[in-house]
């Protein structure tokens, strides 16, 4: 590996910017932070060969609000609405990774009741999440309507979250130690109305883009990770998937209740933006099949266990990580006794997933730049933290 | 006076062939007039039609269902502040708009509304069309480069290398329904934008439907071919606002900006004038050899009153399902107002001279708008095309189809 | 279409290609020289047309103001103008080249003049209708062999262009 | 107005001589080898003028050789401009008198 | 490290902390905690017996041990989950082994802790995946303030940015990285903020005022 890890390092070397575009083998390109693509506050410098792209540099932390500084700050419950604004189109999923982390800290089991439930929100935020990458990612690539079509669904779920505890972004809907509220009346049924309804909605997207030819040479074969690569890089989520590892901590550690539920791990093979874009369809309905069970299995008793009025976890750390949307999130939790987090590392998907846009678009073109960082699906406020 | 109106209402050519300057300068005032209104009611269409197609409603507080939104655009437009950048070459900076709005604009001296509804009718017409709305070239590269920035810069040499390439296939596809003109018994064809539609009413056939397939695949290839020359979705990467913000006009702002946008719609119609001049048999009716005959003229002179009825019955639907409240009294009064007007036109297009003398233009409009509506749909449905891509489509695909088009059209041509 | 204030038309559209091309070889800035050529270009695509020579008109717009300055442009903002704005514009020969310019238009105007009595008195009579036909005629006709040479120019043009511009020669 | 008279061929032939003398100057002043290039191509707009004006006179053979002079021009302006790219590459400069190398 | 008997287990708040304190306590305490090196009886007493760390026993360990003798410190299991803790001398062979001949070929994460009052005060944690043996385990070692450790780029390039963030967040130098900067923070910026003795509330008040014209950012 060393004599080849030298493709993966992106550091530039700038030289001086020609501006002739003429000689154009050192041309070099700022892209945002302030750029319509870049889904938030990307900076990416480009070194172009004409179009070709022959090297990026990722700036980051325009974002960076110190969550973890804070976490040593809190207590364990107080830092729980903290999380919800790291991946803040999938929050829920932050704050279950959180809580699941803390309770095995603590040694807290959540009540059955609370896991199906936890499993239903965070496979609703699931779809949610991938649905708002989709519109944006089609926007990127200039196809303007799938971005009506997704939010109008996706508008369904958050209206579902807006009921069960009055947020429908940062939702904070668990606690240490199962959820805070009992669902509301006819959760099940509105749960089980939205799958049925928004099944036909993902053809409706399929529709619009599946066989779409330019969609198809927009993405296929663009911005291509070998299975090698991504796991040299860490990339994790659907990105590994597409690139043909069968691999979700959902099967392979399970969490919550998933060991009960019955689902498939979609996974492509070619690693490239098509093949990304057809797993997180697939994803999408495991989702609603995972809720469908969930919701039919869904078992009576207490939402949350019983949980002392002061957390304070027994010297020890705990690393727990979940399947966020984005990959494997991860909380590295380090506990001096007393009630507050001594020290509190997250492992964001985004962020080590960001990572591999170098190798990505290298060779590619500028417009593939924007497709990629569209099909990574990141989200700058986790990348930043 | 009134024997210079009933001389011009009988005369059956343009005025420009007539050599009447008085008429010809009446002409362009009412065709320059038209078609910005026609760009403005094309703005508001679309921003309709596209919020439709993306379940929204789009325009809907200025006036009944956003009705006034193109006049308010307007205002808001030339009141705004005027940015020239401090870097910009300010003479070029200037001129670059006007360039592009003269350019689509001149267009239209030779656009057959109908046989006697042309500015004028020049011999060269359609080597004169491609030719002046070619120019708009110019224009782009001009405003990219004296915006002095990167990004229009870049957007404009991606849009005139754009526009530069279809030309060639759009060229070619043009010279094969050119072809077509020289089927009869002299052997010579036309150039003249009229010619080429009293061609295609002596050979009883729309070019499109000419040696059947051959006619309409240069349509196609026209049809593409045009989408791109104007930059419009999915060609639309000189603008593509996720990679180069805006393109050529990205430091524009206000009253330069919205003569872009002029200049674009109206190149867009021009583009558009000339598929339906060379394939779609121009100003002539649908099946005028089909459906010949006295009481089909008849009835199909009825349409253009039909629909401005059919219109004025929609806006009197929509008066009706008006809320009730008094604070939309203004905008119920508007919108049957609006509903009156329409239905006033619908009944005056009824009167015989009228009718006769407007069915030629009201055709010629209805093709020109299904054009306008493809554009509308294409910029729903599709992703935008990366620029290698669009190259390769441009040179690899459009430019051979065109080209063997072009020489089975020439072997069709003499075999049959 | 008999065209109409000839007079003024020609003093209008002769007195903006001067000036164009006035500007094309004073203006320090290659793009505003462009552009001025293109003034010039059109206005003589407008002389074209009083010449009864429309189709070389559309010819002139589509090729030499749509095309070849479209391709001067491209180049002229590839070459950096900056910094050949800031040096001196004419050589040092100017003097000489002036002379010698307006001697060779003198020597032309002073031939016109003089022969003007070789012009027939007679014009041909130019059928704008058929002038289309008329240059396809001598095209494809008289003047094919010539035809078929412009077109191995212009292919041997083509692959100049290409080989040129090449990153390595 | 009336007193220019009406427009004879002598006037076209003028305008044209004038054209051509400002592109003869263009070509033997300017450094900038752009500009010396559109000066020629001033010249050969100020042939095309003659050819066409002459054309009025003789037939359609005028308008035939200007539509090759146009070619002519159009496959210049194609290979001077590829020099001038190839020139600037290695030159860092358009100015005409530093193409002073028989070889680079 | 070398006379360091006791093994480096995160610290308790120590036997001066009663358990029922009330649960608020300022930054400034939180920080300031003494972490003394009492190993993990300190568990909270009131709470029924947790789980307590234990020796990881398994082929791998003993591998390893046999390999690396005591450089090898303590092989612990605790809450189900697998940690070695090692001598910073054994690092980039170490992980090496782990990746090439164990199967961790996915860094999940690198990250710090940092216990100021320790004689080597930055904890540095691996945390390991294996796909074959769907096995993660933590590698840890502590070093002194400053020193620098080997970097595992060329053995995983996803350590890039991971390790640039632990140089941001806490100074460690990693030898071999090809690229070591800020990368969250601003280049100019001083100071750590993951440290403890960095302050929730502090600032680089000079970068602040130079790069944003503000007086402060708070």
């Amino acid at each position: 590996m060393p004599e080849d890890a030298t493709k993966y390092l992106s550091h530039l070397e700038l030289g001086e910017p020609d501006q002739t575009f003429l000689d154009s083998n050192e041309l070099i390109i700022n892209m945002g932070p302030q750029h319509p693509a870049t889904h938030g506050v990307l900076r990416v410098i480009l070194k172009l060969d004409g179009e070709k792209v022959l090297g990026t540099e990722c700036v980051i932390g325009y974002l960076h609000r110190g969550v973890e500084k804070i976490a040593e700050h809190r207590t364990y419950a107080m830092f729980n609405p903290y999380v919800d604004r790291m991946d803040y189109v999938a929050a829920v999923s932050n704050g279950l990774g959180y809580c699941e982390a803390v309770e095995k800290l603590q040694n807290i089991e959540a009540p059955p009741r609370a896991n199906y439930v936890r499993m239903i929100l965070t496979e609703l935020n699931r779809v949610a999440s991938h649905q708002l990458w989709l519109g944006t990612h089609a926007l990127d690539i200039g196809a303007m309507t799938p971005l009506f079509y997704t939010f109008r669904d996706r508008e369904e779920i958050l209206k579902i979250f807006e009921k069960y505890c009055g947020a429908r972004l940062t939702t904070h809907a668990f606690r240490i130690g199962g959820c805070l509220y009992e669902t509301y009346e006819g959760f099940e049924q509105e749960v089980l109305k939205f799958v049925k309804f928004v099944r036909p909605k993902i053809d409706e997207y399929e529709d619009l883009l599946t066989t779409n030819r330019i969609w198809v040479e927009r993405t296929r074969g663009v911005g291509v990770i070998s299975t090698k690569d991504c796991i040299a890089l860490g990339v994790t989520g659907p990105v590994l998937r597409a690139s043909g590892v069968k691999w979700d901590l959902r099967k392979a550690q399970p969490y919550a209740a998933y060991a009960e539920m019955d689902f498939e791990v979609p996974t492509g093979q070619n690693g490239d933006t098509y093949d990304r874009y057809l797993v997180r369809l697939a994803e999408m309905r495991q989702s609603l099949r995972i809720i469908e069970q969930a919701v039919e299995k869904l078992p009576d008793g207490p939402i949350l266990a019983k949980v002392p009025k002061v957390l304070k976890p027994p010297v020890g750390e705990i690393y727990h990580s979940i399947e966020a949307p984005k990959g494997e999130l991860g909380y590295f939790i380090v506990s001096d006794g007393s009630t507050q987090p001594y020290r509190v590392r997250v492992r964001p998907p985004s962020f080590v997933n960001l990572q591999a846009l170098d190798i990505m678009v290298r060779g590619q073109l500028v417009a593939d730049v924007i497709a990629v960082i569209g099909t990574l699906d990141i989200v700058l406020g986790e990348v930043d933290r | 006076m009134p024997d210079f109106l009933t001389a011009y209402l009988q005369s059956n050519v343009t005025p420009g062939e007539a050599g009447s300057a008085f008429w010809a300068l009446i002409y362009v005032l009412i065709v320059f007039a038209g078609i910005s209104v026609a760009v403005m009611a094309m703005n508001w269409l679309e921003r309709k039609a596209l919020a439709h197609f993306q379940i929204r409603l789009g325009p809907m507080r200025v006036g009944p269902h956003g009705l006034l939104q193109p006049i308010a655009d307007a205002i808001k437009l030339l009141t705004k502040e005027d940015i020239v950048p401090s870097a910009a070459d300010k003479f070029v900076f200037w001129l670059a708009p006007l360039i592009i709005l003269c350019a689509s604009f001149t267009t239209y001296i030779v656009v057959p509304f109908g046989r006697a509804h042309a500015i004028t009718d020049l011999n060269i017409g359609i080597l004169f069309m491609l030719g002046v709305s070619s120019l708009s070239v110019l224009g782009v590269v001009m405003a990219g480069w004296a915006s002095n920035s990167h990004y229009p810069l870049l957007g404009a040499l991606r849009s005139s290398a754009q526009m530069v390439s279809y030309e060639i296939a759009m060229g070619l596809a043009v010279v094969s329904a050119v072809l077509m003109t020289s089927l009869n018994p002299s052997g010579t064809g036309t150039l003249s934008m009229i010619g080429i539609v009293q061609a295609q009413e002596a050979q009883q056939t729309w070019f499109v439907f000419k040696f059947f397939p051959l006619g309409f695949i240069a349509l196609g290839v026209f049809a593409i071919a045009m989408v791109a020359e104007t930059n419009r979705a999915p060609f639309d990467l000189p603008e593509a606002e996720s990679e180069l913000t805006a393109g050529f006009h990205t430091e524009y702002s206000g009253l330069r900006w919205s003569l872009f946008m002029l200049g674009e719609y109206a190149a867009m119609i021009a583009v558009s004038s000339i598929a339906v001049t060379l394939w779609l048999g121009g100003w002539l009716r649908p099946f005028p050899h089909w459906l010949a005959g006295q009481s089909w003229d008849l009835v199909f002179s009825l349409f253009p009153g039909l629909l401005f009825l059919g219109l004025a019955a929609i806006a009197f639907v929509g008066v009706g399902r008006m809320p009730k409240h008094p604070y939309f009294k203004i905008q119920t009064a508007g919108l049957a107002g609006f509903g009156a007007v329409l239905g006033l036109i619908g009944v005056v297009l009824f009167i015989p001279p009228v009718r006769d003398r407007v069915q030629d233009i009201f055709w010629f409009i209805a093709k020109v708008a299904v054009f306008m509506y493809l554009y509308i749909w294409y910029r729903a449905t599709f992703p935008r095309y990366r620029f290698d891509q669009l190259m390769k489509v441009g040179w690899k695909v459009l430019l051979p189809v065109a080209l063997g088009v072009l020489l089975l059209t020439a072997v069709a041509g003499i075999l049959f | 279409m008999q065209p109409v204030a000839t007079t003024f038309f020609f003093y209008l559209l002769a007195g903006l290609a001067v000036l164009g091309g006035v500007l094309v070889i004073t203006r320090r800035n290659a793009v505003h020289s462009a552009l001025a050529l293109i003034l010039t270009l059109l206005s003589l695509a407008g002389l074209y047309l009083m010449l009864y020579a429309p189709f070389v008109a559309g010819v002139q717009i589509i090729l030499y103001a749509g095309g070849i300055m479209v391709l001067f442009l491209f180049v002229i903002m590839l070459v950096s103008i900056e910094k050949s704005q800031k040096e001196e514009q004419f050589n040092k020969l100017w003097l000489v080249g002036l002379l010698a310019a307006i001697a060779l238009g003198g020597l032309f105007i002073g031939v016109y003049v003089k022969g003007k009595a070789l012009f027939p008195e007679a014009k041909v009579v130019l059928e704008e209708g058929n002038n289309t036909q008329g240059i396809a005629d001598y095209l494809y006709g008289h003047y094919l062999f010539t035809f078929e040479i412009a077109s191995l120019l212009l292919l041997v043009a083509i692959i100049g262009a290409v080989v040129m511009a090449k990153k390595r020669i | 107005m009336e007193a220019l008279g009406q427009i004879s061929t002598l006037h076209y032939l003028v305008l044209a001589a004038a054209l051509f003398v400002l592109g003869v100057i263009g070509v033997l002043t300017r450094r900038n080898v752009v500009i010396i290039l559109m000066s020629i191509e001033l010249i050969l707009n100020a042939v095309n003028l003659n050819l066409l004006a002459f054309s009025r006179l003789y037939g359609l053979h005028g308008q035939v050789f200007s539509i090759f002079v146009i070619t002519d021009a159009a496959a210049e302006a194609a290979v001077g401009l590829g020099i001038i790219i190839a020139f600037f590459r290695n030159k860092e400069t358009v100015n005409v008198d530093e193409v002073d190398l028989m070889k680079w | 490290m070398q006379e360091e008997t006791k093994p480096p287990v995160p610290p308790s708040p120590g036997g001066t902390s009663p358990p029922a304190n009330p649960p608020v306590v300022s930054p400034e305490t939180a920080s300031s905690q003494a972490p003394s090196v009492p190993p993990h009886r300190a568990a909270a007493p009131p709470k029924p017996a947790g789980p307590v760390p234990e020796p990881w026993i398994s082929p791998l360990v003993a591998k390893l041990q046999g390999h690396y003798g005591s450089g090898i410190r303590e092989a612990v299991s605790y809450l189900k989950q697998n940690y070695l803790v090692v001598d910073p001398s054994l690092l980039p062979q170490l992980l090496q082994v782990l990746r090439d001949e164990e199967e961790f070929d996915y860094c999940v994460d690198i990250t710090a802790v940092h216990y100021p009052e320790r004689e080597n005060p930055l904890e540095m944690v691996w945390i390991l995946y294996s796909f074959a043996r769907n096995q993660r385990v933590r590698v840890k070692t502590a070093v002194k303030d400053g020193a620098s450790v080997p970097s595992v780029t060329s053995l995983w390039p996803t350590a890039n940015w991971l390790e640039r963030e632990v140089f941001d967040m806490f100074g460690v130098r990693f030898d071999g990285h090809p690229d070591l900067k800020r990368i969250l923070l601003p280049d100019g910026w001083k100071g750590h903020p993951l440290r403890k003795d960095y302050s929730i509330l502090q600032q680089d008040n000079e970068w602040v005022q130079i790069n944003l014209g503000i007086e402060s950012g708070q």
